[in-house]
């Protein structure tokens, strides 16, 4: 046996060109004739009363001058909405930005650098991203990564699972609104919807950790059930006095009725508790019991492995994103904030308005403020005990938003605030 | 077991160590024998039949109550395997910078002698590495199996001067 | 309330170390400076006089072959064996000389300490990473070749905390 | 919180496991180690009924390499190098007695400035040992920070030891008849710097870590060791001194210069983990300060006595104990004369400590396991030498 691997560069070069001609040849036999029928079928979405056949859509990229005036529709339209902003690739994007956030932000308290080499070498521009690039990595390496199936796993649970946690995850931020009239579900219960989704996670984890059918994800499982399910009742109380304040349970109403003063200077207690059980919540540090590696090896993640897991943490982030953003929208006024920034306009059409590129901006500065008393919170506090955590979160947590609520109740009776604005 | 005076020691302490022998005499008369006396430590020799006793009224009436460490010793030529107990002092201030050493000679080729672990609690897991490395056996010991050699050691104790590590056969 | 202004200075001491000097050495780029040329030994005296303990510089022209470096080893990692060397030295008759296997050797020094005619020395280089096993064996040519570290960053230390600089 | 659970569909549950009455007692049996997150190279067999902990059978042996049967192989200077590899953290803590014990059996003299540096050496190792610890037991309990706080001011310590000895770890610093080799001269005005600043950064982890409300909840209270227990179980160091004990071997039988530097027993009487966490870093303060005054008193001179090549014992026995990092760490050395020892026991703290351990983990919370364990001051590969 020789020493030298089977690695070699020409070996690799014709591996792509291999890769390529399928590639190829499937494009072209399979896809295009696909796209083709496709095309005879469906017919052509109209925006603005305009039928965007593909030579328009050609002429559009080519000549943004001819496609200007559409673009105000297509980002008014649903599948925008839901596919890019404000849904999965803004939700996606933002918690990227949370994981560089946060490895960055915790190397920095610990006196450490971070991600720091990654791509240094090959690319440039590397250098101006600062380690950036270790995400790119991180995630190529999950995806290279073989996903072990426990062999007495409840397999198709065991598959779900991730998928569902994602899903939920997703479903949270349809609801969140970013800016006025930006918010890809605006019911009038979204309040209730929010708490209706928060629902699915702990039976995803327990279901996640039954199926795995191993010791350790089984007491990751019942703990996360344990945790999760006596944190739920003091973080819809926590909301209580909100929506007795803003008489509404929609977010957005809720949002409007913060014009006058954020909600956090009314009842300081709702926000800590809601901020304290929405760390629970995400099985963050303090409160990563479920996860706990020294006692636990990782909770109810031990079985899994490869993108399984990669989903798992990206549900975990868009998750944390959501809740800052459900903080923001229900404490700190959501997109509310001075209208300082230009409107943006493409050839002399404008795409979004000033209050609107000044909406989007303030909400995402404070989501991004309160993720990042996140990570500090993660930085400074070990983790909790099962039983301590019990008993705050049923003793403390819910006499306090109790107090919470007879002081919303108070100063509406006082006449402090009025009913809705 | 030559007496190794080091020098350095004030007289005072060897009076401390005089007294222990002075009690411990007094108790045991000839049942005990007396192997060295040098600065702060003192070892007898002791018969298995009487170490229980002995054992008893050092912790209970001298006051050597912290079990520091356990050691087999063999002695081929001797045909005897020495199990060695040191015990330091933490109640009692004024031996509390002494070490008590009593050792008990067992017969290389059957070498069992009763636990010490009704009067030291600490000595269960040196007790256990001297069964494992030596292969004396003390009765009464609540889990005398393997310690740190792996649980399918087939060899002589190793600790054993007729064990030779690999390559090292001399 | 002691807990929560426990909980608060806690976040107040994590939130300060945000502002801190990072104490990182960024090592490829960066290299620690040490004392002295490594370490080295005087038998007269009996002593070592203080040095990093890198790699080993062997003087041939010192060097009698008298393998008492090899048998100083011999109880601790076996990383020495004596070699022929192809030019002849007055003061080594035989032409042996120690070769040193790195994948065995722990940097104890103990074979400086044993060498009675200053040939066999420490070097502050220890970067000596290699792909395979054999390039691991310094043969006595390599092992004369004096090493070209260069190590200018140490700990300072200021109000904003200790950091690496040159 | 009745879940009900079918028992005999979850793996683990020992459906044998009956009580008196002959319900089923669920018992779990966990193995932790030794390829777990919360162990190192050491298994613990944990048998849980719900949260608690009913038996906690300690079994180490994974790192065993034999130190003992292979110091009779290797002559006396032979044996420093392996010698201090149990406790790469500690390594002029682990040496410390043995070279102790050599000196008193081949009756070499040491030169008064070669006490001063070793005992400036083994304080540095004391403090480098006691910051690995507490990051290890900071990243036990989750709190990242305090990981890698203790790692990064280790470095500065770290540092001054490989400014005297040439090695970052693993110093081979000691050796029968003083130190290898003097200090380099600008090392007293450097490890002084040093030390000053490593006693301002030990305020900061009171701060971060102590004085956390939420670390109190994970250690106050938890693992009581009584002081009785303490002493019959043979528990040594900080543990011992937690539990109310002032046993310690620099002050019970100072060796080299301890008897002549000025410094204090650290003890607690809490006994639980809080207390066992806490006699470490209040030490790290009496070792910087000890580690100063030897740097003021140190005089010139020379460090070493020259030895013969191959220095022969007396024949006889000896034991030596000195204060390591972890607690009292002894060797018992026989000689019958020749250059090579007869038999060497090394009767380590860690090893000591697995009763403790074994003793306090049952009845307490599986959540309180990393908690004691690591609070234990417990070494695998020192425990298994």
């Amino acid at each position: 046996m020789s020493t030298v691997s089977e690695f070699t560069f020409s070996n690799f070069v014709k591996s792509v060109l291999w890769l390529l001609f399928w590639i190829l040849i499937i494009v072209s036999l399979i896809a295009l004739p696909i796209i083709f029928i496709v095309l005879f079928y469906v017919p052509p979405p109209v925006i603005n009363g305009v039928e965007i056949n593909p030579y328009l859509l050609l002429t559009m990229l080519t000549n943004p001058q001819v496609g200007a005036p559409l673009i105000r529709p297509t980002l008014e339209s649903l599948f925008f909405r839901i596919a890019v902003f404000p849904g999965f690739t803004f939700a996606a994007l933002f918690a990227t930005v949370l994981i560089f956030a946060e490895r960055k932000t915790l190397a920095k308290m610990q006196l450490r650098v971070g991600p720091y080499h990654a791509g240094r070498e090959a690319f440039w521009w590397a250098n101006s991203l600062g380690g950036f690039l270790q995400l790119i990595a991180d995630l190529l390496k999950l995806l290279g990564k073989e996903i072990i199936v426990p062999s007495g796993a409840d397999k198709p649970i065991f598959w779900a699972a991730p998928a569902v946690l994602v899903i939920a995850a997703a479903g949270l931020i349809a609801l969140i609104p970013v800016a006025p009239g930006w918010v890809i579900a605006d019911i009038d219960v979204s309040l209730l919807a929010v708490f209706a989704l928060l629902g699915f996670f702990p039976l995803t984890v327990l279901l996640a950790s039954y199926a795995s059918n191993s010791k350790y994800p089984f007491i990751g499982g019942l703990r996360a059930l344990y945790q999760l399910i006596s944190y739920e009742i003091p973080l819809i109380l926590a909301v209580l006095p909100i929506v007795i304040l803003a008489s509404t349970l929609s977010l957005t109403g809720i949002v409007e009725a913060q014009y006058s003063y954020w909600f956090i200077l009314l009842v300081p207690i709702g926000a800590f508790v809601f901020f304290v059980t929405a760390l629970a919540e995400l099985e963050r540090i303090p409160f990563d019991l479920p996860e706990a590696e020294s006692e636990i090896v990782a909770g109810w993640l031990t079985e899994y492995s490869g993108m399984a897991y990669g989903l798992i943490q990206l549900a975990n982030y868009i998750k944390m994103y959501a809740l800052s953003a459900l903080f923001t929208t229900l404490f700190l006024g959501g997109w509310i904030g001075p209208e300082f920034l230009p409107s943006i306009e493409v050839f002399n059409v404008q795409v979004l308005s000033s209050g609107e590129v000044s909406s989007i901006f303030w909400f995402t500065i404070k989501t991004f403020g309160v993720a990042l008393f996140m990570i500090i919170v993660r930085g400074t506090n070990p983790r909790v005990k099962i039983d301590v955590l019990l008993r705050v979160g049923w003793s403390k947590l819910i006499a306090l938003s109790f107090i919470n609520v007879f002081i919303a109740v108070a100063l509406l009776y006082l006449g402090v605030v009025g009913v809705g604005h | 077991m030559s007496q190794q005076g080091q020098g350095q020691a004030s007289t005072d302490q060897l009076t401390v160590e005089k007294e222990i022998v002075d009690r411990v005499i007094a108790r045991f008369g000839d049942k005990v024998k007396l192997a060295y006396v040098k600065p702060r430590r003192i070892r007898f020799n002791v018969s298995k039949d009487i170490i229980l006793e002995f054992a008893r009224y050092a912790r209970d009436e001298l006051g050597f109550d912290h079990p520091i460490s356990v050691a087999g010793v063999d002695y081929p030529k001797n045909k005897l395997i020495d199990v060695v107990y040191h015990i330091g002092s933490c109640t009692n201030d004024k031996f509390r910078s002494s070490v008590l050493v009593f050792a008990v000679q067992l017969d290389r080729d059957d070498p069992v002698m009763p636990t010490l672990i009704p009067i030291y609690r600490g000595v269960e897991y040196h007790e256990r590495e001297t069964f494992e490395m030596l292969g004396v056996i003390f009765d009464g010991h609540p889990r005398l199996e393997r310690l740190l050699l792996p649980e399918d050691w087939a060899d002589i104790p190793p600790l054993r001067k007729d064990f030779h590590t690999k390559g090292r056969e001399e | 309330m002691g807990s929560v202004s426990g909980m608060l200075r806690a976040l107040a001491s994590g939130s300060k170390h945000l502002a801190v000097k990072r104490f990182t050495l960024r090592y490829p780029e960066q290299k620690l400076k040490f004392v002295g040329d490594g370490y080295q030994f005087d038998p007269k005296e009996g002593v070592g006089i203080a040095g990093y303990r890198g790699r080993h510089i062997l003087y041939h022209d010192k060097c009698t072959g008298c393998q008492l470096c090899s048998i100083a080893c011999e109880g601790i990692a076996e990383a020495i064996s004596m070699v022929k060397v192809d030019k002849q030295y007055k003061q080594n008759k035989k032409g042996i000389m120690p070769q040193i296997d790195y994948g065995k050797c722990v940097f104890c020094g103990l074979c400086v300490d044993a060498c009675p005619f200053y040939a066999l020395f420490m070097t502050d280089d220890y970067e000596l990473a290699a792909y395979t096993k054999e390039h691991l064996i310094y043969t006595p040519d390599q092992l004369a070749v004096k090493p070209k570290y260069q190590g200018t960053y140490e700990i300072k230390i200021d109000e904003l905390g200790a950091y690496h600089d040159e | 919180m009745g879940l009900e659970i079918d028992r005999e569909r979850i793996p683990g549950f020992d459906v044998e496991g009956k009580d008196a009455d002959g319900m089923d007692k669920g018992i779990l049996t966990l193995s932790v180690g030794p390829q777990h997150p919360g162990s190192g190279h050491f298994r613990l067999i944990v048998k849980v009924d719900g949260d608690i902990i009913v038996e906690a059978l300690p079994d180490p042996g994974y790192v065993h390499r034999g130190e003992e049967k292979m110091c009779e192989y290797r002559n006396y200077i032979q044996n420093i190098p392996h010698l201090e590899r149990p406790m790469i953290a500690d390594s002029c803590g682990i040496l410390y007695p043995y070279v102790l014990a050599v000196e008193e059996i081949c009756n070499i003299p040491v030169p008064e400035r070669a006490k001063y540096i070793r005992v400036i050496m083994a304080e540095l190792n004391r403090c480098i040992f006691e910051l690995y610890w507490l990051g290890i037991y900071g990243i036990f309990l989750g709190h990242s920070t305090m990981f890698m706080w203790p790692m990064a001011d280790r470095e500065l310590l770290i540092d001054l030891a490989e400014m005297a000895s040439g090695a970052r770890v693993t110093h081979a610093y000691f050796v029968p008849g003083g130190v290898r080799n003097d200090v380099p001269d600008a090392f007293p005005e450097k490890a002084k710097r040093h030390l000053l600043y490593f006693r301002n950064r030990l305020k900061e982890y009171k701060d971060i870590f102590y004085d956390n409300p939420l670390f109190q909840a994970r250690t106050v209270g938890v693992g009581i060791l009584r002081r009785e227990d303490a002493i019959n179980l043979g528990a040594t160091g900080p543990v011992l001194r937690a539990s109310g004990v002032e046993h310690d071997i620099r002050k019970v039988e100072p060796y080299d210069v301890y008897d002549e530097l000025d410094f204090k027993v650290i003890t607690m009487n809490e006994g639980d983990s809080f207390a066992r966490a806490y006699v470490p870093w209040l030490e790290m303060y009496e070792s910087v300060e000890i580690a100063l005054q030897a740097l003021e008193r140190m005089p010139s001179g020379p460090v070493r006595t020259k030895l013969g090549p191959n220095p022969k014992g007396a024949v006889g026995e000896v034991f030596k104990r000195v204060e390591a990092a972890r607690g009292e760490l002894a060797y018992y050395l026989v000689s019958d004369g020749n250059p090579k020892p007869y038999r060497v026991k090394l009767s380590v703290p860690s090893f000591r400590e697995i009763p403790v351990m074994a003793h306090l983990l049952k009845g307490a919370k599986l959540a309180d396991m990393p908690s004691i364990y690591w609070s234990m001051n417990y070494w695998p590969v020192e425990a298994d030498r």
